[in-house]
């Protein structure tokens, strides 16, 4: 009971520290690209810490409640995907370098559910900020949200149908078995890596915390340590994302070092896209994740169901 | 046992010495026609029972042969004359505040004729009495149209005197080639052996008949004076006209049909016809801003969906007609003579001058929306167990033709539910004209409120209570259906 | 540069953390501008130090006011400098916000910005070089490491002053003081 | 254009001196309340496009020359040679105490700006102009800062000097 | 306590209403609460209870009978909750309007007439309560005067083309079974062919399908429920909508029986992958039109058809899952739906008739508990984890994965993110953002009005957590109906349905919130700011409309161009105009000229020789 317990405290906290180490990561590669030296990689930690300590202001009681629901129903998110889960993980999921803790108690079905709960919860706190900025930012998050929900969705049943089973464990270890998403479903990982950026929020489609065009949108009343939570929120979403990508396409780890180092690869490659891209206008960004996303996971899906119905 | 034929001497008389009262106390016409009615309403009523085991026949021998009035009071011909007399009985309650000026005796004369016609024609067995009756009817209800005296009512009278003369020309031309072709006039006795002589001069005669009572009847292409007629005859009248006139119409070319000839092989025809008479009626209806004008299409409309019930030739089918003549006649009267008092409160008969009526004429306009909803054929009232019997009927003969035209026909209902729902939408929600005048504020006097009250108390009775009228309606399909036993009551004695 | 000594960290985190992560709102005002790009980009690098530009005054902790200051941007200034999280630093680019500089008696630019808000630091030069500014950055550095950078302590301590030095200027303000006045501070004291 | 113009306003209007520049550019002096009649009359005549409104104080004199520049669209004239491209420089003189003059925003709408700048910083008053609210400065001015007898010196002095520094 | 007592305490309530109100306005209101909340207490109590028997011989030659069993409670319970709340509900909403008198009559009626359709025990008393349920619905529609008028006669007219498709149904399975028992036709239906069977369904489901507004019979739904009163449409697009799933599911399962529904395939469509598909798009078009609308009340009514189209999806697979699913979502929605819409009047009542989305704001300042409840609802209505709505939606996303419809399953799900979007939009435009300067004295919600706002809003919380309640009521409905009911803890599901334990997902989202909320509370405190101190690029805030909510998913207009509009709706309005001009040409018919009639007369005397000769027809 006792490892069930640390279990439940270490994977949130693994995916706190692994998805600002990420934020970092992804500032020194922009820097690098830059052909600059950029910041250390715990930079992200000192900007906490200093957002942390500095008196910010609140526009209301549902202005901090929407910071606490995103960065918790993140965190809850976390609970849900098998980090380095092996074939071990399903006969004992408590086996040493393994950590599924609640992923038998909810299927892919809830952990996409939990996933809405960042964006509304920041939607709703924005929303009582009162700032037009903040709502134009909203807007454009939950349209962005629409946009890349409808290939995402498909992937996921792609998968879903491909494997004939909701919970995740049960596809990781399928996969290790019988060899990686990306080839028994490869449209449907090529689909999910081109919508990856929506997903995180990074640079092609950063269009809803735009500095330059609407004030940083969404966090543009927020200050001090709601800054810091949602800093730390963004990380998390990060870490969820792609750990569900490996989860779904790359096998998830042997155990937890493999998986970190899948992560690793997976984010890289997409921080590198993402920093030599512009950003795309709302409308584009709609269009696009409705064009090539969707179009090759419908190819993807109909192939799998039709092998499947033969 | 009161013989039937007191049914049609008795308001007779009464009419007839009218003009004497009249001399004698000026406001006394105006009961002549409701104690007539009433008096008809009591023997018919007292008569129905025993007329449901077996019909009454009465010979008055008086006459020489060939113009023996010999009158059947079978079950069918007492339920509509108990019907008329109802109706007569409340219009003319309803006349004696209603109609103040011009000559009013004249006009109460003439209503006590119609419904003596009426009556009559309901009750005859002999096809010449029926053309007698039938002409007393028509030629009362041509002068009634014309009662106002205005330029529109006289031309509309015009006009129905025209075609209901053409009409009664092309019942006479039928009569005499049946005369010619049987030497008889009593329709049993023509009945009996019109099987024996099946020749193409026959059918001729059949054609002019069904033709010349089907001017009065209201089918498809001979009802063109109908709209004008009801539109500018007085309300009380449009009600009987509405109520009575057009189902006596229809019971004789019901009555030629099937007792007379038998000619059960025409009924399809007869079905298409009255679809189109449905639909045409609700069609012409739909976007019609005149009220009276409305009722009267609408009434139109009612006759096709009649008509079609009597061309399903199965008991259920006929039976089924003769409910939806129940509820029509209860609920058009109702209609009109509320519109009436509605007309006449703000003088014009735009159905937008009807709009804010709710509040200002709360009781009546309670009872139009009863009546209206009846028509339509919304539940708790007696149009909706009408409409029931209808559409089970058609469902019950399992021929696709019938099922084609009964959903033909229930698009015309929608159609109806579509105006008439409009109307009521009116009376309640929506504002009273500006120019509405400060007298409309009250309720029209009592004796207009008694009737329309009576009316739409009747149809939620029968409404809830269909099994007051189920079992006379039973008997009456098949005194009209089963001509073997007609012809046997009627030659038996 | 003590970024990395642990030690100093466990210390005085939050000293350190405001030493290390200068998230700047800057101000471009007159010819300020363009000596801010260069200073954040490939040439010069500020994000090596952790100095970053961001959008609105409610994320950051230092204040650049770059170039002289005309009356319609101090009022914007103050209002900026107000909205932003309480420890917060102020730094004066070039001469002209020190004593007005080449404007020194136009009638339109303020002559003396620290008598309307408070400034930590002052970078001299008719417009100072990158260099300079990171020169400034490492000296803000060592006043926060002494506690000497205390602009918002001390704007809270005379806020009276400044307020009465801005309506002076501007007559009546469109926005209610940021702390309450004596005043208002003795009714609501008891 | 710019020749037939000359003859033109010497007969339409009274009081009106038109002097040509061998650099092309025609002054025409009018006086103050015959200026808008002079821009409709001028605008009629080609040229459509008023560049500039600006202010001159001349102190000595005791006098406010205000200046509208006036050239045409080249996209609105087909035939746009050199001789559509000389400019016409419109100038009328106001006395300074009460400098007053119409609107012209009903003749050329791009004039409201330049109008509300001189109305600020000259202290010429524009009559019909909607909005005759401060432009560019904050405080309020006893004597229009453009004009020559305005002592920025004395005015810094007692503005800004008056400020006292927080800490004492 | 059978159903015959409920009805009659029903109908008797509705009938005394009118003459009460003529009497006092005081006597009336509490007479009708107290009938309302007599009305669930009698529900309530008739829990588990079943039988049948005639309380009306002989009406047209048939007997009529009352039956409950656990489908009809579970629906009464439906009914009669929100009947009763939205009566609450009105007691502050209609005061000072005239004929209130009306009003309540109609209402009560309304809801007497369904608890009549849920209690009937065979289809002609369906038909009558059906009927007398259409026309006091357009009696109330048409309350509110002027557009409400438009959208009253649509509803009626398309109401009694519904009504007729079901009449020439039901006539036929008593033409060709001579009953309309529904115990009685169940065993006999099979006896007629598919054919027929499929005729019959078909023609049901019009009539079910307008009442439901199934998808391509939707088009006088968001008239309706926009231009009725509040509490109506909150009664309206709760329960009225559920009556025609009532049908269906009573038609389809206990009419028809699972075996022969089954079995009415074609070549490879059968009736229930039709209904599956039309209830598919029926999630996702309106879903998505709901997102551009800027009336709350015209949201929330094509949010409602969006809502509807999951219902029809789960109830149309056989299988117990969906089914469970699909019941337990008619209820979900029924209290979702009744509390926006209530939350939306009570706004409307303070603001005075305000619902135009983009004149809102900011009123959570001013209405904090409505703004709580409508949170409730709306997070109810997306299906989010610890809502009531998240369990039903569940069921239906499973039954959709297992039965191996992958393209349902999209649509479901992407109709999920669109009621994320006009949910929000909802919220925000009316509650967030900054409080415009006329409301800024607005009082919150009266006690009347709040009331039935809590009460809404615990129930979809209390069954998030514990979903065991309701689905313990769901399981005999779907024995009964022959499929073997889901095995729910009083927590979730056991691990064959699929691993879900809604307790442990809530102690894992309140540890989650509290460690966030002592990381806040470590910070230092923040400063509360009133909504004037807001970035405004250095500039205070302007006095007018530093709001935005106009136009507020503009970029998904400019996406989707203009295909976003209700094609049906233009389809019938254009059909409609076509038969109008139609009824105009005919009347040229009669020309007035009597001479034509008479050339009439002697035509049809021809035609009819003419027939005779040529076709002998006697």
């Amino acid at each position: 009971m006792v490892t069930r317990i640390i279990q439940l405290l270490l994977s949130p906290l693994i995916a706190l520290a692994v998805g600002v180490l990420f934020l970092g990561l992804s500032r020194k590669i922009i820097a690098r690209i830059h052909r600059r030296y950029g910041p250390p990689l715990y930079q992200p930690v000192i900007d906490v810490i200093r957002m942390m300590s500095q008196r910010s202001i609140s526009h209301g009681s549902l202005f901090e409640l929407g910071v606490v629901l995103a960065l918790a129903g993140s965190l809850v998110t976390v609970l849900f995907i098998p980090l380095g889960g092996t074939v071990i993980c399903r006969q004992n999921p408590l086996a040493h370098g393994v950590l599924c803790p609640l992923s038998s108690s909810g299927g892919l079905l809830v952990v996409m559910y939990l996933m809405l709960f960042g964006p509304l919860g920041l939607a709703l706190g924005a929303g009582d900020s009162a700032n037009p900025n903040a709502s134009i930012g909203v807007s454009r998050k939950l349209l962005l949200a629409l946009a890349y929900e409808v290939p995402f969705l498909l992937v996921i049943l792609a998968v879903m149908s491909h494997y004939r089973t909701i919970s995740i464990t049960e596809i990781v270890a399928r996969q290790q078995e019988s060899g990686w998403g990306v080839l028994s479903v490869p449209l449907s990982a090529v689909a999910a890596f081109l919508i990856l950026p929506a997903m995180l929020g990074i640079r092609p489609f950063d269009l809803v915390s735009a500095p330059q065009e609407i004030a940083s949108g969404p966090l543009a009343e927020y200050g001090g340590s709601y800054l810091a939570l949602l800093a730390v929120q963004k990380g998390v979403h990060l870490f969820v994302v792609i750990a569900l990508y490996v989860d779904l396409f790359l096998g998830g780890g042997v155990n937890l070092a493999t998986f970190l180092v899948k992560m690793l690869v997976v984010f890289v490659a997409a921080e590198m896209i993402a920093a030599v891209l512009p950003r795309i206008r709302i409308e584009s960004a709609v269009r696009f994740c409705w064009k090539w996303p969707t179009a090759l996971a419908l190819l993807q899906m109909a192939i799998t169901v039709l092998s499947k119905s033969v | 046992m009161v013989s039937p034929i007191l049914l049609i001497a008795v308001p007779l008389g009464l009419a007839f010495i009218t003009p004497l009262l009249g001399l004698a106390r000026k406001g006394a016409p105006r009961y002549v026609p409701a104690v007539a009615m009433l008096f008809n309403l009591l023997v018919s009523v007292s008569l129905l029972p025993d007329a449901l085991r077996a019909p009454i026949v009465v010979r008055t021998a008086g006459w020489a042969p060939p113009f023996s009035i010999h009158l059947v009071a079978g079950p069918l011909g007492l339920l509509l004359s108990s019907l008329i007399a109802l109706i007569g009985l409340l219009v003319a309650v309803y006349g004696m505040d209603y109609i103040r000026e011009g000559a009013t005796t004249r006009y109460h004369v003439l209503s006590i004729l119609i419904l003596v016609g009426a009556t009559g024609v309901v009750l005859t067995g002999d096809v010449f009495n029926l053309f007698v009756f039938f002409e007393i009817l028509c030629i009362s209800s041509y002068a009634l149209v014309a009662y106002w005296g205005d330029s529109a009512s006289v031309e509309a009278g015009a006009k129905y005197l025209i075609q209901g003369a053409i009409g009664s020309s092309f019942v006479l031309i039928g009569i005499g080639l049946l005369y010619g072709a049987f030497g008889a006039l009593s329709m049993a006795d023509i009945a009996a052996n019109v099987s024996s002589v099946s020749s193409f001069r026959l059918f001729v005669s059949l054609a002019f008949l069904i033709t010349g009572f089907g001017v009065e009847a209201a089918v498809f292409p001979l009802n063109a004076w109908l709209p004008d007629a009801h539109s500018s005859a007085p309300s009380s009248i449009s009600a009987i006209l509405s109520g009575i006139a057009i189902k006596a119409g229809i019971y004789a070319v019901a009555r030629v049909v099937y007792t007379i000839y038998g000619a059960q092989s025409i009924l399809p025809f007869v079905a298409l016809l009255s679809v189109a008479t449905l639909l045409i009626g609700e069609m012409c209806a739909f976007s019609q801003n005149d009220i009276k004008r409305l009722l009267a299409y609408s009434s139109i409309g009612q006759m096709g969906l009649i008509v079609f019930g009597l061309a399903m030739a199965s008991a259920t089918g006929v039976s089924a007609a003769l409910f939806v003549v129940i509820s029509h006649a209860l609920a058009k009267a109702l209609l009109f003579l509320a519109s009436g008092y509605m007309i006449l409160r703000t003088g014009s008969r735009e159905v937008s001058s009807l709009n804010g009526m709710g509040t200002r004429m709360p009781l009546t306009s309670l009872c139009f929306t009863v009546g209206a909803f009846s028509l339509v054929g919304l539940p708790p009232f007696v149009g909706f167990a009408s409409k029931f019997m209808i559409v089970r009927a058609a469902l019950e003969t399992a021929d696709t033709f019938f099922v084609v035209l009964l959903a033909i026909a229930l698009i015309g209902t929608v159609i109806e539910g579509a105006y008439f729902l409009r109307i009521v939408q009116g009376l309640y929600f929506k504002p009273a004209p500006q120019q509405a005048r400060e007298e409309t504020r009250k309720e029209p006097p009592l004796s207009a409120l008694v009737p329309v009250g009576v009316l739409a108390a009747l149809i939620v009775a029968v409404g809830l209570y269909p099994g007051l009228v189920e079992r006379a309606l039973g008997a009456a399909a098949n005194d009209l259906l089963d001509r073997d036993s007609y012809v046997q009551n009627v030659m038996g004695d | 540069m003590d970024r990395n000594q642990i030690t100093k960290w466990l210390k005085s985190p939050a000293k350190m953390a405001h030493k290390y992560s200068l998230h700047a709102v800057y101000f471009c005002t007159g010819c300020g501008i363009i000596e801010i790009p260069p200073v954040i980009t490939t040439r010069w690098d500020a994000e090596r130090f952790g100095v970053l530009p961001v959008a609105t005054p409610r994320q950051g902790n230092l204040f650049m006011i770059t170039g002289y200051v005309s009356l319609k941007t101090l009022k914007a200034i103050i209002r900026t400098y107000e909205q932003m999280p309480d420890p917060k630093y102020t730094v004066g680019f070039g001469s002209c916000p020190i004593n007005g500089g080449m404007y020194w008696d136009s009638y339109n630019t303020i002559k003396h910005l620290d008598r309307y808000i408070p400034v930590d630091g002052w970078i001299a030069g008719c417009m100072p070089r990158p260099e300079a500014v990171f020169v400034g950055v490492t000296h803000l550095w060592t006043l926060i490491d002494k506690g000497k950078a205390d602009g918002y302590l001390r704007y809270k301590r005379y806020y009276a002053a400044y307020r009465r030095n801005q309506e002076m200027l501007f007559g009546e303000l469109q926005w209610p003081p940021l702390y309450p006045t004596e005043a208002e501070a003795e009714e609501a004291r008891p | 254009m710019i020749a037939s113009l000359r003859t033109g306003l010497e007969a339409t209007f009274k009081g009106v001196e038109v002097t040509d520049r061998e650099d092309g550019m025609m002054f025409v002096l009018a006086p103050g309340e015959s200026i808008p009649a002079v821009l409709r009359y001028l605008r009629e005549h080609g040229l459509d496009h008023l560049a500039l409104v600006s202010c001159v104080d001349w102190i000595e004199e005791g006098e406010l020359e205000v200046v509208y520049l006036l050239t045409c669209y080249m996209r609105n004239n087909t035939d746009y040679g050199p001789e559509q491209r000389r400019h016409v420089l419109l100038r009328t003189k106001l006395p300074r105490e009460s400098a007053e003059l119409d609107s012209v925003i009903g003749i050329f709408e791009n004039a409201e700006p330049h109008e509300r700048e001189i109305h600020e910083l000259y202290g010429v008053h524009f009559e019909g102009h909607p909005r005759l609210i401060p432009l560019f400065l904050e405080r309020g001015y006893e004597i229009p800062p453009f004009r020559k007898d305005f002592d920025t010196r004395q005015y810094v002095e007692k503005t800004f000097g008056a400020i006292p520094p927080v800490e004492d | 306590m059978g159903a015959g007592a409920i009805l009659t305490v029903a109908l008797a309530g509705a009938g005394l209403s009118y003459p009460l109100g003529l009497l006092s306005a005081k006597v009336r209101n509490v007479f009708a609460t107290a009938v309302s909340a007599l009305l669930v207490c009698l529900v309530a109590a008739a829990y588990g209870r079943s039988g049948e028997h005639v309380y009306y011989s002989g009406f047209l030659g048939l007997d009529l009978i009352l039956r409950t069993d656990a489908l009809a409670w579970f629906f009464a319970i439906t009914v009669s909750l929100v009947g009763c709340l939205s009566v609450v509900f009105s007691l502050r909403y209609v005061r000072g309007r005239e004929k209130v008198s009306f009003y309540y009559f109609a209402l009560l009626l309304v809801n007497a007439a369904m608890l009549g359709i849920v209690f009937s025990g065979d289809l002609l008393s369906f038909f009558i309560f059906w009927e007398v349920m259409s026309w006091a619905a357009y009696l109330l529609i048409s309350y509110n005067r002027g557009r409400a008028l438009y959208a009253g006669l649509k509803y009626i007219v398309m109401s009694i083309i519904g009504s007729c498709a079901m009449l020439v149904g039901l006539l036929s399975l008593y033409a060709a079974h001579d009953t309309l028992v529904i115990s009685e036709l169940a065993e006999r239906i099979g006896s007629r062919g598919t054919g027929f069977l499929l005729g019959v369904l078909v023609a049901f489901s019009i009539g079910f399908g307008i009442k439901s507004a199934m998808v391509p019979l939707h088009t006088w739904l968001p008239d309706a429920h926009s231009e009725a009163p509040s509490p109506f449409s909150a009664v309206l697009s709760g329960i009225l909508i559920k009556m025609g799933i009532y049908g269906f599911v009573l038609v389809m399962y206990a009419l028809v029986g699972l075996k022969l529904l089954l079995g009415l395939r074609g070549a490879w469509v059968s009736f229930n992958s039709v209904l599956c598909w039309l209830g598919a798009i029926g999630i996702l078009i309106p879903t998505f039109i709901a997102v551009l609308q800027t009336d709350a009340k015209r949201l929330l009514a094509w949010s409602s058809i969006g809502q509807i189209g999951y219902i029809i999806l789960g109830m149309g697979f056989a299988t117990s899952l969906g089914l469970t699913g699909a019941l337990f979502h008619t209820f979900n929605h029924a209290v979702f739906k009744a509390l926006l819409f209530l939350a939306v009047g009570a706004v409307e009542y303070r603001t005075g008739g305000v619902r135009d989305l983009n004149e809102l704001g900011g009123l959570i300042k001013r209405m904090p508990v409505t703004f709580a409840c409508a949170l409730v609802g709306g997070l109810g209505l997306i299906g989010v984890p610890l809502t009531s709505g998240f369990v039903s939606k569940w069921l239906i996303y499973k039954t959709l994965i297992a039965e191996g419809h992958p393209f349902l399953a999209l649509a479901a799900l992407v109709g999920t993110w669109g009621a994320i979007l006009y949910v929000y939009k909802l919220l925000h435009n009316m509650f967030l953002g900054q409080l415009p300067e006329k409301y800024a004295h607005l009082e919150a919600a009266p006690f009347t009005m709040r009331l039935p706002l809590v009460v809404c809003g615990s129930i979809i919380i209390l069954f998030g957590i514990l979903p065991g309640i309701p689905l313990g009521a769901v399981g005999p409905i779907v024995g009964s109906l022959g499929l073997e009911p889901v095995q729910a803890t009083l927590t979730g599901f056991g691990p064959q349905v699929g691993p879900l334990n809604m307790v442990s997902i809530f102690a894992a989202a309140a540890l989650a919130v509290l460690a966030v909320l002592l990381v806040l509370r470590a910070s230092a405190a923040p400063r509360r700011v009133a909504q004037e101190d807001s970035y405004a690029a250095g500039s205070p805030v302007p006095a007018g409309r530093y709001h935005h909510t106009v136009r507020f998913y503009d970029p998904l207009e400019g996406a989707t161009i203009g295909y976003l509009r209700d094609w049906a709706d233009e389809f019938y309005t254009r059909v409609a105009g076509g038969a109008r001009g139609g009824f105009d040409g005919l009347r040229r018919i009669y020309t007035g000229d009597v001479r034509n009639y008479v050339m009439y007369i002697v035509c049809l005397l021809a035609f009819l020789i003419f027939v005779q000769m040529v076709w002998h027809i006697w």
